[in-house]
């Protein structure tokens, strides 16, 4: 369903991704691992179309996006949750997660009315109803977390870009949530790429396959098991000459 | 030793968000400090609270005994307190010798400036071929080290850096280290490191803090942390 | 803040009132102190801070150059009363044929100023717009449209046209009700916003324009509607207004004290509330208004030094402090 | 006529002159955006205060007009100072719009306070020192001295922020305060210092202003000059005090040497569209180079 | 740290005392307050004025004449604002007039009584909108029994459209636009000679003096007062034979008037008319000066009619030629009146200038005196009509033909156009202002041709 293409992205002189390509099933679920600065953020920038990538194609339902801009993305059915929440500090939970369904993949085909309810539905699931006409500013980080899955969620996505979303939440959410994430896209057919970079034992249970970045390159992929035991992996995480 | 710094029960966010819970951090007076933890576990606040940048919202921050909770940061770093900031923050149209001279501004590290500035030269000898080049047209390793050598122009006594290895290719990143080592043979200081890079951080620390969620979860000496290595795995890697 | 129906009707309420005294004093004389133009200042300065609520309250952007969409509405309606007058035409065809030209001028200069401009922000689009708005000021001086500076004056064409009691009609009651309409339209359009998709995206450029942009919002074309309706409503307001004053100067349309007034009405009430407008610009046109009389000469003087003392103390406006301290207030204020 | 276009090269002086002191007149708006990211919107005020520092001091005392010069500085050095704890230091955090709001207040209690002071009256004064002669025209001394001031003042304040410690440390806070916080700067102090410092040029641009047009001066002849200013601070580049002069001296040629032009194309009203002109560049310049001539 | 702050602070306070004390020293004009205390009139209900007056003004039946206890004129004024200054003069002719009706003249004889009047007046602030609404005010509100205008034609122009609804009569002293009085307005009187007759003069003297001089160039900013006068000069050029060698306007707000100042001195007019207000021709004559560009006459709109054009400029206004409604040194007195066979009113010029001077300690300008001017001849209209009705004393206007100290008082009855009025020519010579047009009341002869700057700047005065 999502196809990137070889593809190159320069910042200046630093080259953020190099010659990437990967390919997402329609309900794969996909976990993207890797370090701080290896390249994540910036490959989901690419595939939502917050930037346009230097060199290679973006691919969705078969469809050459790579020039089309972000909001088009999203009403294809492209949905992300931000790593660092980006709340809408001074309107209601209800309402942020209001406007995830109203410029989703229903875009034009329903009204206010629908997207509060479908607002109220996905608050239910992430367990935020009761704090909907709360301004989103006053939540916290894992409450504001929550929010940006609920809004991801409300926006009736076909691919769900997960940007580190279980990063500082507690260890008992955590798996409570990547369940209930796997719940709805199983029922949905929602394909899922989430950015992973430390909570791997979510991954281990979530994915159904990993691929790592580092420095900008793909350097591993396949199973979770298998990729999480590849020696590689400690060296890129905690350094070299880790040797006690 | 005296204790150069000392963080008792500190709590601070942004606006509404409380980050900080209630950390304990004590720093002996010579010694090297590890911060670590993974992303978002508030490592960066603490400096930034630290350094003054952010209120304190509650708890009490103590440098040589002298109580700095309130000062604004300016004064810290008259006091000898300095850090070398995440995203190194150099003043990119400046000049490397801009940049240097800038770190000397308070009076106390002005009247040494000449002296630094042969020291900094001494640890950084690319820094000095690049003098009158615009900081933000060095590489990411160079940055880097102007961005350690201006925190040392201010004479610090205490000095904190914010993830140095970040964005750096791993050779650099170990160069970065090895000056570091070198500072501390050179220059009677104490260090506090954020690392990313938990091999180099806890190569190089004598006591490290874990944090996570803004919490301290785990302290020890260096020889102690690195026996439980595997709690640190399972908070970086979430086991 | 979601609209409930109380919101509607306490806002709705508010405006009857003011609409309703307005009415009584046509009907039995001033009431004490209240005369109908008074009212009508108020009204005025109501819909200016209400039509300009939706671009600066709604989207964030602030738009020094707001009185060239005043301007070109009062040269619209001015030029087509002169030219119906001119070919002859009855004067029902000129306020139409002037209302047609102050949309289209508005929406046109909207929507260029706004596809061009509106890629920048903060400062920059500021000062875009100030340029705009000089720019077009010296552009009808310097071309001599409209008359030029000669100035465009239209009383004469007004009282041929209508008679000495029809013009007399048309500068007092029939513009002011044209006055109150807009407020009431930019309203009702603000409420109609503000339940819709166009209210939702509007609300999310504001509070992150980025993010909104990755969710689905096509932010540059929702900007521009704002604008769009904004400006067009402001050149509604400046064609009511043009009975009143039934002469237009370019130094005086275009002076940029109506956009400083605009964003002050703003700000004063709190930005993007649908009270903050009413309540601001009820206490501001009355403190001109009454200041005049009690001090005259010196109103500025005690004006500025409030303003400077509200900005200081309660950034969000007084609405916005009000629902913020005061949250039993937030169930009828919007 | 010809012989207009013959005499093109006067007007391009004349225009930098007058240039001159419109970009120093927009070097302080420019330097307080720069550091504090703070639009003055009542800009002119200052503008007006020097003038009338100039106006007072040479007829009262006949003091020599150049030499008021540092008593206007030093008027706007106070000011700034007031400006600064009265209405900007609790709002350095505060949205945009309310520094907009503020600094608009401040500049109408000055307008008004020095309407009280002063009276509404234009006051003008006389003040000649013979001319040069460029082409054969008159070039008046007193036109030609306040540009050079200008210049001069341009050149020390390029002096005070590229060789001194305290420019350093202005130049810094503009490019990164944090960065500068933890090098031991008092980044308030530099912000009052700004702040202190761009109004004090102002005023003083403003007793240049007053020797060079030497023109009715009233409360409220700062409004001339406050959307000028904004239009050069853009052309130059928000935040750079070089572009601004630079801006400055582009344009007073354009304003002047564009007039003749216009007359020659048979446009009715050749000084309105100069002035049309000028704003119609900003947009351009807006639109293809948003930081302006020399941001960054 | 503590210490440096004081010093900033101890600095500040020094520096503003430095203001302070400049502002104290200066000699500014007396303290501009109202005299009168602000208070509405009172009356039995079915006494008020607003009986009389209703909104349908075709009701010609005045009920008999119900004498109020004092007769109220409203008005506003720029007293802040672009037109401050103007505004602020003409306040202080008001003064002068209710003194001279109230002490000197003993009230307003209607009805057999002496009826004090008392003026009610607010800030426009320049502004049209407050012009409007505060308009309305007056009449409604605080009941004021009629109205005299404000000044500047665009403020004007905003006011009478509120004064024709409530069908109430409109003094316009203070709008010189020709265009007042061609909107149709039934209520407006015009006192002053409008604006395109306001500089044509300056051609007949031209002519008078030396028919040699033909030479024209005008320089103008293009507001609607300049625009309108200088198409009277250049109609008035056509009629008497000149030549236009030079023509063109700047807009609002010109400081620099270079590139125009060079291409005139390449023209080498034997004229030069400029249409200006107060800043700009203050700033158009000193650069005249420094740009030597010397004509045989030079005559500048406005400024100089002030005094502070001469404190401005010292001797560089010499010899400069002007127009003016009206002069301190004009004598239309009695003896004017006696010559035309009609009737003369109200102070005489030497009577209004001592007591202006007494009460303000400075000479009248024409805003003052034409302010004041248009209260005694409302003065009049009501003693002629007997009544406070609007429509008795709009027609007692339209019969009035009389001279008052500011010349004489004639309307066109349908539009209200003033064309009994004329202004005066006057010159700047050694320091004080004469008129020297036109010759049946000028106070001294033409200095002609004018000095050089050269000369004024070589301290020569134009002594005839």
């Amino acid at each position: 369903m999502l196809e990137v293409l070889n593809v190159t992205k320069r910042f200046g002189g630093l080259v953020a991704l190099k010659n990437v390509s990967l390919k997402i099933e329609r309900g794969e679920r996909v976990a993207i691992v890797g370090p701080n600065g290896s390249g994540k953020t910036t490959l989901f920038n690419v595939i939502n179309g917050v930037y346009k990538p230097d060199e290679g194609r973006v691919l969705f339902e078969g469809v050459d996006i790579t020039d089309l801009p972000a909001y088009r993305r999203a009403h294809l059915g492209i949905a992300r949750a931000f790593q660092i929440p980006r709340p809408f500090p001074n309107i209601t939970v209800r309402e942020s997660a209001a406007i995830g369904a109203l410029f989703g993949s229903y875009y034009g085909r329903i009204g206010v009315r629908e997207a509060l309810e479908i607002a109220d539905e996905k608050l239910k699931l992430v367990n935020l109803y009761d704090k909907r006409f709360e301004l989103t500013g006053r939540l916290t980080v894992p409450e504001l977390k929550l929010l940006e899955l609920a809004r991801a969620l409300a926006s009736k996505p076909k691919l769900l870009l997960l940007d580190e979303i279980v990063a500082g939440m507690p260890p008992a959410m955590v798996d409570h949530l990547m369940l209930l994430v796997r719940r709805v896209a199983d029922e949905e057919g929602i394909a899922i790429a989430t950015l992973v970079e430390h909570v791997m034992r979510a991954v281990v249970r979530f994915a159904d396959r990993v691929i790592v970045l580092h420095l900008g390159s793909k350097i591993l992929e396949g199973g979770p098991e298998e990729v999480l035991r590849n020696p590689l992996m400690e060296e890129i995480y905690l350094g070299r000459r880790w040797s006690p | 030793m005296s204790l150069a710094l000392e963080v008792r029960g500190v709590e601070s966010g942004y606006g509404k968000i409380q980050v900080l819970w209630g950390v304990d951090v004590t720093l002996k007076e010579g010694s090297m400090v590890a911060v670590l933890g993974p992303n978002g576990a508030g490592k960066t606040t603490l400096l930034r609270t630290i350094m003054g940048i952010i209120r304190a919202w509650r708890g009490s921050v103590m440098m040589y005994g002298l109580d700095i909770t309130s000062m604004p940061s300016h004064r810290r770093v008259e006091l000898g307190l300095t850090m070398v900031p995440e995203g190194r923050r150099l003043f990119p149209d400046l000049t490397v010798r801009e940049n240097l001279e800038l770190g000397a501004y308070t009076r106390r590290a002005r009247e040494r400036i000449g002296e630094t500035l042969e020291l900094v030269f001494n640890l950084f000898p690319r820094l000095k071929e690049r003098l009158h080049q615009k900081a933000g047209s060095l590489s990411g390793g160079e940055q880097q080290m102007l961005a350690i050598a201006r925190a040392l122009m201010t004479r610090p006594k205490v000095l904190m850096l914010d993830e140095p290895s970040q964005g750096l290719a791993p050779k650099i990143a170990w160069e970065v280290a090895e000056a570091l080592d070198k500072i501390r043979r050179e220059v009677d200081i104490s260090v506090i490191l954020v690392e990313q890079n938990v091999a180099l951080a806890l190569e190089k620390a004598d006591y490290v803090y874990l944090l996570e969620q803004g919490r301290v979860v785990l302290e020890g000496f260096r020889e102690e942390v690195l026996a439980r290595k595997l709690d640190i795995v399972r908070s970086y890697l979430g086991y | 803040m979601t609209l409930s129906r109380t919101h509607i009707l306490a806002l709705l309420t508010l405006y009857a009132i003011i609409l309703g005294l307005r009415i009584l004093v046509e009907v039995v004389g001033p009431l004490g102190p209240i005369t109908g133009q008074l009212l009508t200042l108020l009204a005025f300065y109501i819909a200016l801070g209400q039509a300009f609520n939706i671009f600066l309250g709604m989207t964030g952007y602030v738009d020094f150059g707001y009185v060239a969409f005043m301007a070109l509405g009062m040269y619209g309606m001015a030029s087509g009363v002169v030219r119906a007058y001119e070919a002859g035409l009855p004067g029902y065809y000129g306020i139409v044929f002037g209302l047609i030209q102050t949309i289209t001028l508005t929406s046109l200069l909207a929507l260029i100023v706004g596809g061009i401009a509106l890629r920048l922000r903060g400062a920059y689009f500021a000062i875009a717009t100030i340029s705009v708005n000089e720019g077009l000021r010296y552009l009808v001086e310097g071309l001599d449209i409209w008359e030029g500076s000669r100035g465009l004056i239209v009383s004469g064409p007004l009282i041929r046209l209508f008679g000495s009691e029809g013009f007399s009609l048309l500068a007092t009651i029939i513009s002011d009700i044209m006055v109150f309409s807009v407020a009431l339209l930019a309203l009702v359009i603000s409420i109609v916003f503000l339940n819709t998709r166009i209210g939702y995206a509007l609300k999310a450029i504001r509070e992150d324009e980025d993010a909104a942009r990755v969710m689905g919002v096509n932010t540059t074309m929702y900007k521009v509607l704002a604008f769009t309706t904004s400006g067009i409503l402001g050149g509604l307001l400046g064609a009511a207004w043009s009975f009143k004053v039934a002469s237009i100067y370019p130094p005086d349309a275009f002076n940029i004290l109506y956009t400083i007034e605009a964003i002050i009405l703003v700000m004063l009430g709190g930005a993007g509330t649908l009270a903050g407008p009413i309540v601001s610009g009820t206490l501001y046109g009355s403190l001109k208004y009454f200041l005049a009389g009690i001090l005259p000469g010196f109103q500025l003087l005690v004006f500025a030094p409030i303003l400077v003392a509200v900005i200081v103390v309660a950034p969000e406006g007084i609405v916005g402090a009000l629902r913020a301290y005061i949250p039993a207030t937030r169930r009828f204020i919007a | 006529m010809a012989d207009i276009t013959s005499i093109l090269p006067y007007y391009i002086i004349s225009g930098l002159l007058v240039g001159s002191i419109y970009g120093l007149a927009t070097i302080g708006l420019t330097l307080i955006f720069g550091v504090l990211r703070v639009v003055n919107v009542g800009h002119g005020a200052y503008i007006m205060i020097g003038m009338y520092v100039t106006f007072w001091l040479f007829t009262l005392y006949s003091l020599n007009p150049f030499i008021t010069l540092i008593p206007a500085f030093l008027v706007g050095l106070a000011l700034g100072m007031l400006l600064f704890y009265v209405a900007l230091k609790r709002l350095l955090r505060a949205p945009e719009l309310s520094t907009l709001i503020s600094t608009f207040g401040f500049g109408v209690i000055l307008e008004e306070l020095a309407k009280v002071l002063w009276g509404a009256d234009y006051r003008g004064f006389v003040y000649s020192l013979g001319s040069l002669y460029f082409q054969g025209i008159p070039l008046p001394l007193v036109r030609v001295w306040p540009a050079v001031i200008a210049l001069g003042l341009v050149i020390a304040l390029y002096v005070l922020l590229y060789r001194t410690r305290l420019g350093v440390a202005v130049r810094a806070v503009t490019q990164d305060p944090e960065g500068a916080m933890v090098c031991g700067v008092d980044v308030e102090r530099v912000y009052f210092l700004t702040v202190a410092l761009g109004i004090g040029l102002t005023t003083a641009s403003g007793a240049l202003l007053a020797i060079y047009f030497q023109q009715g001066i009233n409360p409220y002849i700062g409004h001339l000059y406050t959307l000028r200013a904004f239009v050069i601070a853009v052309l130059g580049g928000l935040g750079s005090p070089i572009g601004a002069f630079i801006g400055g001296l582009i344009v007073g040629v354009i304003e002047q040497a564009s007039v003749p032009l216009f007359t020659m194309l048979g446009a009715p009203n050749p000084f309105g569209l100069s002035v049309f002109l000028t704003f119609t560049l900003i947009l351009v310049i807006l639109l293809l180079r948003p930081q302006g001539l020399l941001g960054r | 740290m503590v210490e440096r702050s004081w010093l900033i602070l101890g600095g500040i306070v020094v520096i503003l005392l430095i203001l302070v004390g400049i502002g104290y020293y200066t000699t500014r004009p007396p303290e501009v307050t109202p005299t009168t205390p602000a208070s509405t009139p009172t009356g039995t209900p079915t006494q008020t004025p607003m009986e009389v007056r209703t909104p349908t003004p075709t009701e010609t039946i005045a009920p008999p004449v119900a004498v109020p206890d004092r007769i109220v004129i409203g008005f506003t004024l720029p007293l802040s604002g672009a037109f401050s200054k103007e505004g602020q003069l003409a306040l202080k002719g008001a003064l002068a007039a209710v003194k001279w009706v109230n002490e000197v003249y003993g009230g307003v004889k209607i009805g057999g009584k002496r009826v004090p009047i008392e003026i009610k007046y607010y800030d426009d602030e320049s502004k049209r909108d407050l012009v409007i609404s505060l308009y309305e005010r007056l009449i409604t509100v605080d009941k004021v029994h009629f109205l005299v205008g404000t000044y500047t034609s665009t403020l004007v122009m905003a006011a009478a459209p509120v004064a024709e609804k409530y069908g109430m009569v409109f003094v316009n002293w203070g709008g010189a636009s020709d265009l007042i009085n061609k909107q149709g307005y039934k209520y407006v009187v015009t006192t002053w000679t409008q604006a395109s007759r306001y500089m044509a003069p300056v051609l007949d003297l031209i002519s008078s003096l030396d028919p040699t001089a033909k030479r024209v160039a005008l320089i103008w900013k293009s507001d609607e007062f300049n625009r309108i006068v200088m198409e009277g000069v250049r109609s008035r050029a056509q009629t008497l034979g000149f030549t236009i060698v030079y023509d063109k306007s700047f807009p609002i707000g010109t400081l620099d008037f270079t590139p125009l100042l060079v291409e005139l001195a390449v023209v080498k007019p034997d004229i030069i008319v400029t249409g200006t207000h107060f800043a700009d021709g203050l700033a158009i004559t000193k650069q005249l000066a420094d740009m030597g560009v010397n004509a045989k006459l030079i005559a500048v709109n406005v400024a100089p009619s002030v005094p502070d054009y001469y404190k401005s400029l010292g001797a560089l206004a010499e010899g400069i030629v002007f127009p003016s409604e009206w002069e301190p040194g004009v004598w239309w007195g009695p003896d004017y009146a006696k010559k035309l066979g009609v009737e003369f009113f109200g102070p005489t010029p030497q009577e209004f200038h001592v007591m202006f001077l007494a009460m303000h300690g400075e000479e009248p300008t024409e805003y003052s005196a034409s302010l004041a001017n248009a209260i005694i001849l409302l003065v009049k209209a009501i003693e002629v009509a007997q009544s406070l009705d609007q429509k008795a004393v709009r027609e007692a206007f339209s019969k009035l033909d009389i001279v008052t100290f500011f010349g004489r008082f004639k309307i066109d009855p349908e539009t209200g156009f003033q064309i009994g009025h004329q202004s005066v020519i006057g010159q700047w010579q050694d320091g004080r202002k004469v008129i020297i047009w036109p010759p049946d009341i000028a106070t001294g002869k033409p200095y002609y041709p004018v000095l050089t700057w050269e000369e004024k700047k070589a301290g020569r005065r134009a002594i005839p």
